[in-house]
């Protein structure tokens, strides 16, 4: 024992201590004990009662009205996601194909977005397409709509919003696999006699798919649990589970339902984030192992 | 400002102003927009000068005040919250309120502005009708709303807010229309059925903050909503081309109330505060900038200021009420249903 | 990619640089309008609602409030993962995987569900709304952030310096504070500014826990836009965009922009 | 417009081939023939412009000026993918998410060859290369010889008129990288593929080409048989990148060329005045009447031995076999001489 003790060397304990306490502390124990609430009841009068029940649990899986949130919540992501990537990969090429100054004035442009507040951003969208909007005003004195085009509290508003908010991400993730690519890789194409359409498909494309792969799990992950622009452009009329969560605990004051709305958040979360990359690991493992 | 501080020291808060400056911060917790805005340019600065007193405040809706009340319960870092009658009385009930001193005014407050508890106090009552855009009315050649029904035109598609139901405005709209067919209180099915069957078609947004839907107005977004005499009145002096229709099935009345907090250690700035906020000067300050109607008989409006605010009892007594009792005890399966079946 | 862009590429790229500002740029111009009301500014540039923000005493207070947040946490996020980053890459220990997978967990946990569960856990031990509390919650947030970058910067230096260092005499701490803290100086400033900014943006957990007085500033802009859009929601995005957009050149000078955002190890992008 | 004849019997013709970036010009006004079946290498040290060339033929770069035909047709306005000629790269550029066969396949895929077709062309290009037990590895689990070999079998399976090589073997290390040259020479004796080289590395250009050509500053310094290049270098440029070599600062008046007290008869024609004479170490050899040396450092290289001596020309280095008596030790003087046609004239300055 003692021979084992001093074979241990305390440095690599003592220089993790810090870090260790206060993410055990400050993570693990809130989120067990958020766990632990989910299983409680309460109402109004009596507060949050000491019971372990599965009553909210029960709640959520057979309400429709639950359900439906989860399902626009995840259409939204969805949504979100593939937005990122039809506007997001495309421009990583054309960014990486660029040259000095360009390049970096537009990674800038491109990436800097990540430094300004989402609350922020989301107002953007708010102000450019609310009915009242720089959008629907020029659409309209132009004569090309008669009716201003909803946009807010609409699940395209919240998804179009969302997908700037997290295009850099996608742009980040992209851009780092086209980094590691061989440029001359593309002209190998050329070379043998493929067209640009075909050097895309078959040669760029696949190799793309890795950070367009690890992008949506980033980009869908920070979309289904996005709390701020769906509450700015979504409002009441159109919840999320998270704006959901926001008004169970600071509205309706049902904690124990709004940390189970929470945890399943969390799980489906985690499950796609997992899931995806199990399906990533599978599929690109051969090429990259 | 000035005249506000001077005002104070002739109705005798002198004595007020000569306690031993503490220093102490008390933390109100109450309803946003113009009121808070009124509250922040003229009231605390007045009361800060008059007795050295800080206040922070803190916005939300009635709904949202009460939540923080009960969400900060073992620790309470707020001393006064301002609140709507339904939301008030429940705080009552689950024992946020302590007892209330207000002795001072006791004998010239109106009735309806008193609580049998006498734990909280009225500090202004607004009507509830329905709000219009006129001018948009009279582009459209829309019929004006003389009825509560008028809601479920679906003329008006796209156009109409209706507050949710956490919000007193959206509560006592909904009661109403439950009443019109046929419902009330003990029975809200009616009211959900109508709702769900034409007036949520026709809803925007269930928007909760009345600043938002101010601004709905002034966008074109909305034309058409339930609402308040005193956000109309706010709206309208800023010269918006608004008005209240006070429908002929009746319109409601909601009082705006305030208590002084549990907490471990009661801070008696806040129940002077509270003293200062339904003193007479006060009182009229209010129903000028926010078309509050006075809650203290003291308080005197012209003619031009008493201009659609419910001033005196007998406007009052125009105006409904609802059996809060009943209400507050219902209000969480409402809340429930409201959540699941309207607002999804 | 030596492939130039063609003119379809370019007309996509110009719609992508129009999405990306638009919405940014019309916040800051809307800020400009005289009016009392959301719009463009047509008659004139106005600073009335700067000034307004300026006599502010909430936003200029969360302002402050944000602004000693993000340095305190900042700063104690950066002190515990320093050592925490150099037990992971120079030390083999049991459990060091879980510990690597334990500080970079935030990263998985939905700011939300991190707000929820810190509201009821500072509530119980009694740092609701306090500033301290705050401060921890948004260490736990950007741990991840600091450690990777001081991590990145740990790995790319050459492990003999520690053996050169401890050959020539130097004892364990010593090599520490002469050799590596300064080769890593500004993989720990990187970091530090990531988690700076992380952590003055961050609106979704911190909502939850903030008391009126120790509101932050997008928290205060978030509650006031659910009261209220106005121009001055406009006027103070337009100051914190301000600025980012100065942090961005800062860091674009000091670091390199791309190399902060994208972890490229290097400014040429070779691995 | 002499060259417009030659140009119809060469496969690859080029001609006043010039690029300019900014305000310097890479490739200037470039001109050479390439036989069919000819295999020719762009030698030079970097940036010398023979990347480029290679690039402008292989259509990856766009020429400012020139022509460059394939069997009598305009290649510059043909876009890459259509001009029918192999490339080999030097990072290889396999396509990382391929297998080795279907790296081979693509560009008989893009031909849309017949499927039956592919699969036994492209057994054959791996067998040429000795990979057909490889041809479902993925690149990345590939050693870098193995990697070379798929892209040679990739460019060459598409039977391209003209095979480029851009220093394909740069990436070998030493021993693979002479395996590997031999390979490449087998390959090409067999498929017998006109093939344009660029390479840096002049012992790699002399075992692999049929014609070598040295270019520096954009232009063409030489262009000849390895051995001519070699033996008979063009100019001093020339005469010192392939190889080392000996420099003397002689003289030419009245018809002969002298280095001190030695002589010789200058070429017809030859100009008066400075003269650099050129003898390669291997060429030098001890003699018993030759220039007096004094012997400096000795380098024993396996093989063979370097002295260097001192002389009164300066410092003379001699290149001799490790075969009989080991050479004089250091500090001995000798004398040294050499054959009197090992000594080539170089009209440009004194040597530096």
């Amino acid at each position: 024992m003692t021979r084992f003790l001093r074979r241990l060397d305390p440095a690599p304990l003592l220089l993790s201590l810090p870090a260790g306490l206060i993410l055990g502390l400050f993570l693990l124990l809130p989120l067990l004990a958020t766990a632990l609430l989910s299983f409680r009841s309460y109402s109004l009068y009596t507060g949050i009662e000491p019971v372990l029940e599965l009553g909210n649990y029960l709640e959520i899986f057979g309400d429709g009205y639950f359900l439906e949130i989860f399902l626009r919540t995840a259409r939204i992501a969805a949504l979100a996601t593939l937005l990122t990537i039809l506007i997001g990969a495309p421009e990583a090429i054309i960014l990486m194909r660029m040259r000095a100054p360009w390049r970096g004035l537009f990674l800038l442009v491109a990436l800097g977005p990540l430094l300004i507040s989402v609350v922020s951003r989301t107002l953007g969208w708010a102000l450019l397409l609310g009915s009242t909007g720089v959008v629907n005003t020029a659409l309209m004195a132009a004569g090309l709509i008669a009716e201003p085009i909803r946009f807010m509290y609409t699940e395209w508003g919240v998804t179009v919003a969302l997908a700037h908010v997290l295009l850099p991400f996608m742009i980040i993730s992209v851009m780092t696999v086209l980094q590691r690519l061989d440029p001359q890789v593309e002209n190998a194409s050329h070379a043998l006699g493929a067209g640009g359409v075909t050097t895309f498909r078959r040669v760029i494309l696949p190799q793309l798919l890795p950070g367009i792969f690890a992008g949506s799990i980033i980009v869908f992950a920070m979309a289904a649990s996005a709390f701020a622009t769906p509450q700015i452009i979504g409002g009441r009329r159109l919840k999320v589970v998270a704006t959901l969560i926001y008004d169970e605990y600071l509205f309706s004051l049902n904690w124990p339902l709004g940390a189970a709305l929470a945890l399943l958040l969390f799980a489906i979360v985690i499950v796609v984030a997992v899931g995806f990359n199990r399906l990533a690991e599978s599929r690109f493992a051969r090429m990259y192992g | 400002m000035k005249s506000i501080a001077a005002l104070m020291a002739s109705a005798g808060l002198a004595s007020l102003s000569a306690l031993p400056a503490l220093a102490e911060t008390i933390y109100i917790a109450g309803n946003g927009g113009s009121q808070e805005a009124l509250l922040k340019s003229e009231i605390f600065p007045a009361f800060t000068e008059a007795t050295g007193t800080e206040i922070v405040y803190s916005a939300g809706n009635s709904a949202a005040v009460l939540a923080r009340l009960l969400a900060q319960q073992d620790n309470q870092q707020t001393d006064i919250a301002m609140m709507n009658t339904g939301p008030m009385s429940q705080a009552i009930e689950l024992g946020l309120c302590r007892d209330l001193d207000i002795s001072e005014h006791e004998a010239n407050i109106h009735d309806f502005a008193k609580f049998d508890s006498g734990k909280a106090v009225g500090f202004g009552v607004v009507g509830l009708g329905i709000a219009y855009n006129t001018e948009a009315f009279e582009e459209n050649g829309w019929p004006v709303p003389t009825s509560w029904t008028a809601l479920e035109d679906d003329t008006f598609k796209g156009k109409m807010v209706f507050q949710p139901l956490n919000n007193t405005n959206g509560l006592l709209a909904l009661i109403k229309i439950a009443e019109i067919k046929g419902g009330g209180v003990d029975n809200m099915d009616p009211g959900f059925e109508a709702m769900e069957a034409s007036i949520a078609e026709n809803v925007l947004s269930f928007e909760p903050s009345s600043a938002r839907l101010a601004e709905m107005y002034q966008n074109g977004e909305v034309d058409i909503s339930v609402w308040s005499s005193t956000q109309v009145k706010v709206l309208a002096e800023k010269g918006f081309p608004i008005t209240l229709s006070y429908p002929e099935e009746g319109a409601m009345i909601i009082s705006n109330d305030v208590c002084a907090v549990t907490t471990e250690a009661m801070k008696p700035e806040a129940v002077e505060f509270i003293n200062f906020l339904i003193s007479p000067e006060i009182q009229e300050v209010l129903s000028r900038n926010l078309g509050f109607g006075p809650t203290n008989k003291l308080a005197e409006l012209t003619e031009a200021e008493a201009e659609g605010v419910p001033y005196g009892p007998e406007a009052v007594d125009k105006l409904q009420n609802v059996d809060w009792d009943v209400v507050n005890r219902e209000r969480e399966a409402w809340d429930r249903r409201w959540v699941r079946e309207i607002e999804r | 990619m030596s492939r130039r862009n063609g003119p379809w590429a370019l007309i996509f790229h110009t719609l992508f640089v129009v999405f990306m500002l638009a919405p940014i740029l019309v916040v800051c111009v809307i800020a400009f309008t005289p009016e009392g009301y959301l719009s463009m500014p047509t008659d004139g540039l106005s600073l009335r609602w700067f000034r307004a923000l300026w006599n502010n005493p909430d936003f200029v207070s969360s302002f402050r409030v944000s602004l000693a947040l993000g340095a305190a946490s900042a700063s104690a996020a950066a002190a515990v993962s320093i050592p925490a980053a150099i037990a992971i890459t120079r030390c083999d220990f049991p459990g060091r995987g879980a510990f690597l997978a334990l500080c970079m967990s935030p990263l998985m946990v939905p700011s939300i569900v991190l707000g929820v569960a810190f509201l009821r856990f500072f509530s119980q031990i009694g740092l609701s709304g306090t500033l301290v509390g705050l401060t921890l919650s948004h260490v736990i947030l950007i741990v991840p952030y600091v450690l990777r970058t001081i991590m990145n910067s740990l790995g790319s230096l050459d492990a003999a310096l520690n053996n050169a260092s401890a050959s020539l005499g130097a004892a364990r701490w010593h090599t520490f504070r002469r050799i590596t803290l300064p080769l890593i100086l500004p993989g720990v400033a990187s970091g530090w500014i990531l988690a700076f900014i992380t952590s003055f943006d961050e609106v979704t957990m911190t909502i939850f826990l903030a008391a009126p007085e120790t509101t932050t500033l997008p928290v205060r802009l978030m509650l006031y836009i659910e009261d209220s859009i106005d121009p001055l929601v406009a006027a103070v995005s337009t100051v914190l965009i301000v600025m980012a957009l100065a942090v961005m050149i800062l860091i674009d000078r000091l670091f390199g922009l791309d190399r902060i955002l994208t972890g490229a190890p290097d400014r040429d992008g070779k691995p | 417009m002499t060259g417009e004849d030659n140009a119809a019997a060469a496969l690859l013709s080029i001609s006043g081939l010039t690029k300019r970036y900014g305000s310097t010009t890479v490739v200037d006004g470039l001109a050479l023939d390439v036989a069919e079946g000819e295999f020719v290498s762009l030698l030079g040290p970097s940036g010398c412009g023979k990347t480029t060339t290679l690039q402008m033929i292989g259509g990856f770069v766009r020429p400012d000026g020139g022509r460059i035909r394939l069997g009598g047709r305009d290649l510059i306005a043909t876009p890459t993918s259509k001009r029918g000629l192999g490339m080999v790269f030097q990072s290889y550029a396999l396509f990382p998410h391929m297998t080795a066969a279907a790296n081979v396949a693509y560009g008989l895929e893009v031909r849309r060859t017949p499927r039956g077709e592919i699969a036994g062309r492209v057994a054959r290009a791996l067998d040429l290369v000795g990979l057909s037990a490889y041809g479902d590895r993925y690149p990345r689990r590939m050693s870098g010889g193995q990697q070379q070999r798929v892209a040679l079998a990739r460019a060459l399976v598409i039977e391209p008129r003209v095979l480029l090589l851009d220093e394909p073997l740069s990436n070998l290390d030493a021993n693979l990288r002479e395996e590997m040259q031999t390979e490449l020479r087998r390959i090409q004796h067999r498929t017998g593929t006109t093939t344009v080289l660029v390479t840096h590395d002049q012992s790699e250009a002399m075992a692999l080409s049929d014609r070598i050509v040295v270019m520096r500053g954009g232009r063409i310094e030489q262009a000849d048989t390895p051995e001519r290049v070699y033996g008979r270098p063009g100019n001093r440029f020339v005469a010192q990148f392939l190889g080392k070599t000996n420099l003397f600062a002689a003289r030419i008046a009245d018809g002969r060329v002298s280095l001190g007290d030695t002589g010789w008869q200058a070429p017809a024609g030859a100009p008066d005045g400075p003269v650099t004479l050129a003898v390669r170490p291997e060429k030098v050899r001890l003699s018993q009447t030759g220039l007096p040396g004094r012997v400096g450092e000795r380098t024993f290289q396996g093989g063979r031995w370097l002295v260097e001596m001192d002389t009164a020309h300066g410092l003379v280095l001699m290149e001799t076999p490790n075969y009989g008596p080991p050479p004089p030790r250091e500090g001995e003087t000798v004398r040294i001489g050499w054959q009197d046609g090992d000594l080539h004239l170089l009209f440009e300055g004194a040597p530096a």
